[in-house]
């Protein structure tokens, strides 16, 4: 694949989701109790549907966000650990975001000051996509991602 | 080529086991007829149809009695003629003497592990699941090592006819080349169709195949 | 993802050559990776917590707990009761894995029947849990770290030993598999899915001590009984029934060829 | 009710290091029962972990965490003997709030 398209498309998508998700208020300061599930920002279906959005610069990419005890290859797709360290200066957010999933926000998570920017979990992947670690610090956007692979299992899955 | 290997490798990995066995001192007299018989009495009173699988699958035939009854022993050699004479005779050719189809529908086949098991559609057709044991087309990273590779099947033998009978041969009954070889009976066992058989000898010896690329 | 992998593959056949060998190694190594990245939280604990609850309070008919089953090491006791299964149970007169104990206990002590006991032997989801699921991820949860010691002299045992070692190499159904035919040598895989040599005492040890297990791709615990009865729905033959006689006597085979390794479950699997 | 959480919270050096497993379904709305209906999505939407009635992190999820989720983070500030709470809220309006002592 054209590789100078494909890091336009990945800037694109995770930047369109950004404009969604604080165009609905969403990662706004301060936020951190949560209270109220964000229904717009977890509805984004498609790259289509995302690309409908733009507007704006893309978020930067960056060296300072890190996949940890994140395998390139998963055996089952049910679960995929996903570890994100942000060395970005005042990380305020972190999200994962699966290109290929039917909704691609898979979780977000607000760092009050005094909680260390780095978190595991497990995601599901519904086939081989780009993960993307998406970091709000100081009031903006930075991004890295990570091809992780789905395998089919044996014995006809 | 390696497809033989298979075989015998497990019978010699059999031998082994009985010598551990000996470690733990649990070790079978050789050939027990009792243990043998209550073994299969036991094994019938354990199960239950469900679905597609009905009990009579636990009835052995000739071929996997002796398969059975020799595992962990060194097949004799007249044994094994016997095992792989019976089983050529039952293959058979399609009437139009055509042996190959369309690899493209030969991997989707081999992709396909579906089919027989209780838990499966019977009206849907049967897959062979070719790579849960045989690498074939590189591409394809998740394949099994039970049996050989089959990377460059057709390439290295030749595109010839003796090649793409071979491989329909093989596909339709393992034992006849390879007495209790861990390979499914494909066409004596009407696991596949005769057009699936068609199209995953496709696979293997079509030279547009990315297994022979 | 295979389609895809291979439609694009055979777009760029210059490039197939090279996938196929150079990542092949790489793909077992990631998948290690990933096996290692799941051992940090086991959700089996969530199994284990809801089993020992249900251990320790009255149940059923008869509202009595577990206090009085005897797993073989005296009434209630459960530390290292698993590594020793399964054993000869003279009130039972039958060899017994630690599934047909529970049911036992279930039946001849808190007064259920067979019926209710076994209703749910393999969970499905929250809405059909399986108690003996969890009761065995408790039970063996506290043989971690014991090693396991079948008494294969044991006469019973030592007889359903040798009938599963038999079974173990019984050829039939449509695919001409036995136990053996995936699990008879070594270093196998299946797709990529590692195939354990039970005929070698290593392969036994590392499989038999990791069950029961999470199962990631099911979301449940799984039990030595759920794992014998789908390799037969895969070997294509009949269902092999809960707590039959060949479960038992093929789980005295492969927990005997166990003997000696470290119980290690219940584990975190693909 | 739903299960509890297995909480587990230790002191490393200057952090206390939080892992949590949640007992739930994580139904995302996509799969079909075996009569082919549609299963309806199922799954915790928010998470909150506090120490000392101050939030020590919230997060959002989508349908996408997996079945049973596992989560693990560290933050400054925890003692021995302190508790950390979480809670999650799930789309159906279930919650489940356990404590965990910092060991």
């Amino acid at each position: 694949m054209n590789t100078q398209r494909r890091q336009a498309m990945k800037a694109a998508s995770a930047w369109t989701l950004v404009t969604l998700v604080a165009a609905a208020g969403w990662l706004k300061p301060g936020d951190a109790a949560a209270e109220d599930w964000n229904k717009g920002a977890f509805d984004t279906h498609s790259m289509d549907e995302t690309l409908k959005a733009l507007g704006g610069s893309p978020p930067a990419p960056s060296k300072d966000i890190v996949f940890f005890s994140t395998p390139d290859i998963a055996e089952n797709g049910a679960v995929v650990p996903i570890g994100i360290r942000s060395s970005v200066p005042k990380t305020e957010s972190i999200a994962i975001l699966i290109e290929k999933n039917p909704n691609m926000l898979a979780a977000v998570f607000d760092i009050p000051p005094g909680t260390d920017p780095s978190l595991s979990t497990r995601i599901k992947m519904g086939q081989t996509s780009d993960v993307y670690a998406l970091v709000k610090a100081d009031g903006k956007y930075y991004v890295a991602s990570k091809e992780i692979k789905v395998t089919l299992g044996g014995c006809g899955g | 080529m390696g497809m033989k290997v298979g075989a015998r490798c497990i019978a010699g990995a059999l031998m082994a086991i009985v010598a551990g066995g000996v470690m733990h001192g649990c070790a079978s007299a050789p050939a027990e007829p009792d243990v043998t018989d209550r073994a299969a009495a036991m094994l019938k009173s354990s199960f239950k149809a469900r679905g597609q699988a009905t009990m009579d699958r636990l009835d052995q035939d000739e071929t996997q009695r002796l398969c059975s009854e020799y595992a962990g022993r060194t097949l004799p050699a007249s044994t094994a003629e016997t095992i792989e004479k019976a089983n050529l005779a039952t293959i058979r050719y399609p009437a139009d003497g055509k042996l190959v189809g369309d690899w493209k529908s030969g991997e989707k086949i081999a992709q396909s592990g579906q089919g027989f098991q209780y838990s499966d559609d019977p009206k849907k057709s049967a897959g062979a699941n070719c790579y849960a044991c045989h690498q074939l087309a590189p591409q394809e990273l998740s394949y099994g090592t039970i049996g050989p590779s089959l990377y460059g099947f057709g390439k290295r033998r030749g595109f010839t006819d003796a090649t793409r009978k071979y491989a329909w041969d093989k596909i339709y009954n393992a034992e006849a080349f390879a007495a209790c070889s861990n390979m499914p009976r494909f066409g004596q066992h009407h696991i596949l169709t005769e057009q699936q058989i068609r199209d995953v000898v496709a696979l293997l010896v079509d030279p547009a195949s990315p297994v022979n690329q | 993802m295979m389609l895809r992998t291979f439609a694009t593959g055979i777009a760029a056949t210059a490039l197939a050559a090279f996938i196929g060998s150079a990542l092949a190694e790489s793909t077992t190594d990631e998948i290690a990776k990933y096996r290692e990245a799941l051992q940090d939280g086991n959700p089996a604990e969530l199994w284990e917590a809801r089993g020992e609850e249900m251990w320790t309070k009255p149940r059923g008919p008869k509202q009595v707990s577990f206090a009085a089953c005897d797993l073989g090491l005296g009434a209630g006791v459960v530390k290292g009761a698993y590594a020793a299964l399964p054993r000869y149970f003279p009130d039972a007169a039958r060899v017994m894995d630690l599934e047909t104990r529970l049911v036992w206990c279930m039946v001849h002590q808190q007064g259920y029947t067979e019926a209710d006991a076994t209703k749910t032997t393999f969970g499905n989801g929250s809405a059909h849990r399986s108690d003996l699921e969890a009761l065995a991820a408790y039970v063996t949860s506290q043989s971690r770290g014991v090693r396991m010691n079948v008494a294969l002299d044991e006469p019973h045992v030592h007889d359903m030993y040798r009938l599963g070692e038999k079974m173990f190499y019984y050829r039939g159904g449509t695919h001409d598999f036995a136990c053996a035919t995936c699990h008879g040598d070594d270093g196998k895989r299946i797709r990529l899915q590692d195939l354990p040599n039970l005929t070698k005492l290593e392969g036994a040890q590392k499989a038999y001590t990791t069950w029961p297990a999470y199962r990631v791709s099911q979301g449940e615990v799984r039990t030595f009984q759920w794992r014998l009865n789908d390799c037969f729905r895969q070997q294509r033959f009949p269902e092999l029934e809960f707590g039959s006689d060949a479960s038992i006597a093929l789980t005295a085979y492969l927990a005997g060829r166990a003997n000696g390794a470290e119980y290690n479950g219940p584990a975190i699997k693909r | 009710m739903p299960d509890p959480m297995k909480i587990r919270a230790n002191l490393l050096g200057d952090s206390t290091e939080v892992k949590v497993l949640m007992s739930h379904e994580m139904e995302t709305g996509q799969r079909k029962d075996a009569q082919g209906k549609t299963i309806p999505a199922w799954f915790i939407q928010t998470v909150k972990v506090t120490h000392a009635d101050k939030v020590v992190l919230a997060a959002q999820w989508g349908p996408a965490v997996s079945k049973n989720p596992f989560l693990s983070f560290k933050f400054e500030g925890g003692a021995k003997g302190d508790k950390v709470r979480i809670t999650w809220i799930d789309n159906h309006g279930d919650t489940r709030t356990d404590e965990a002592t910092i060991a």
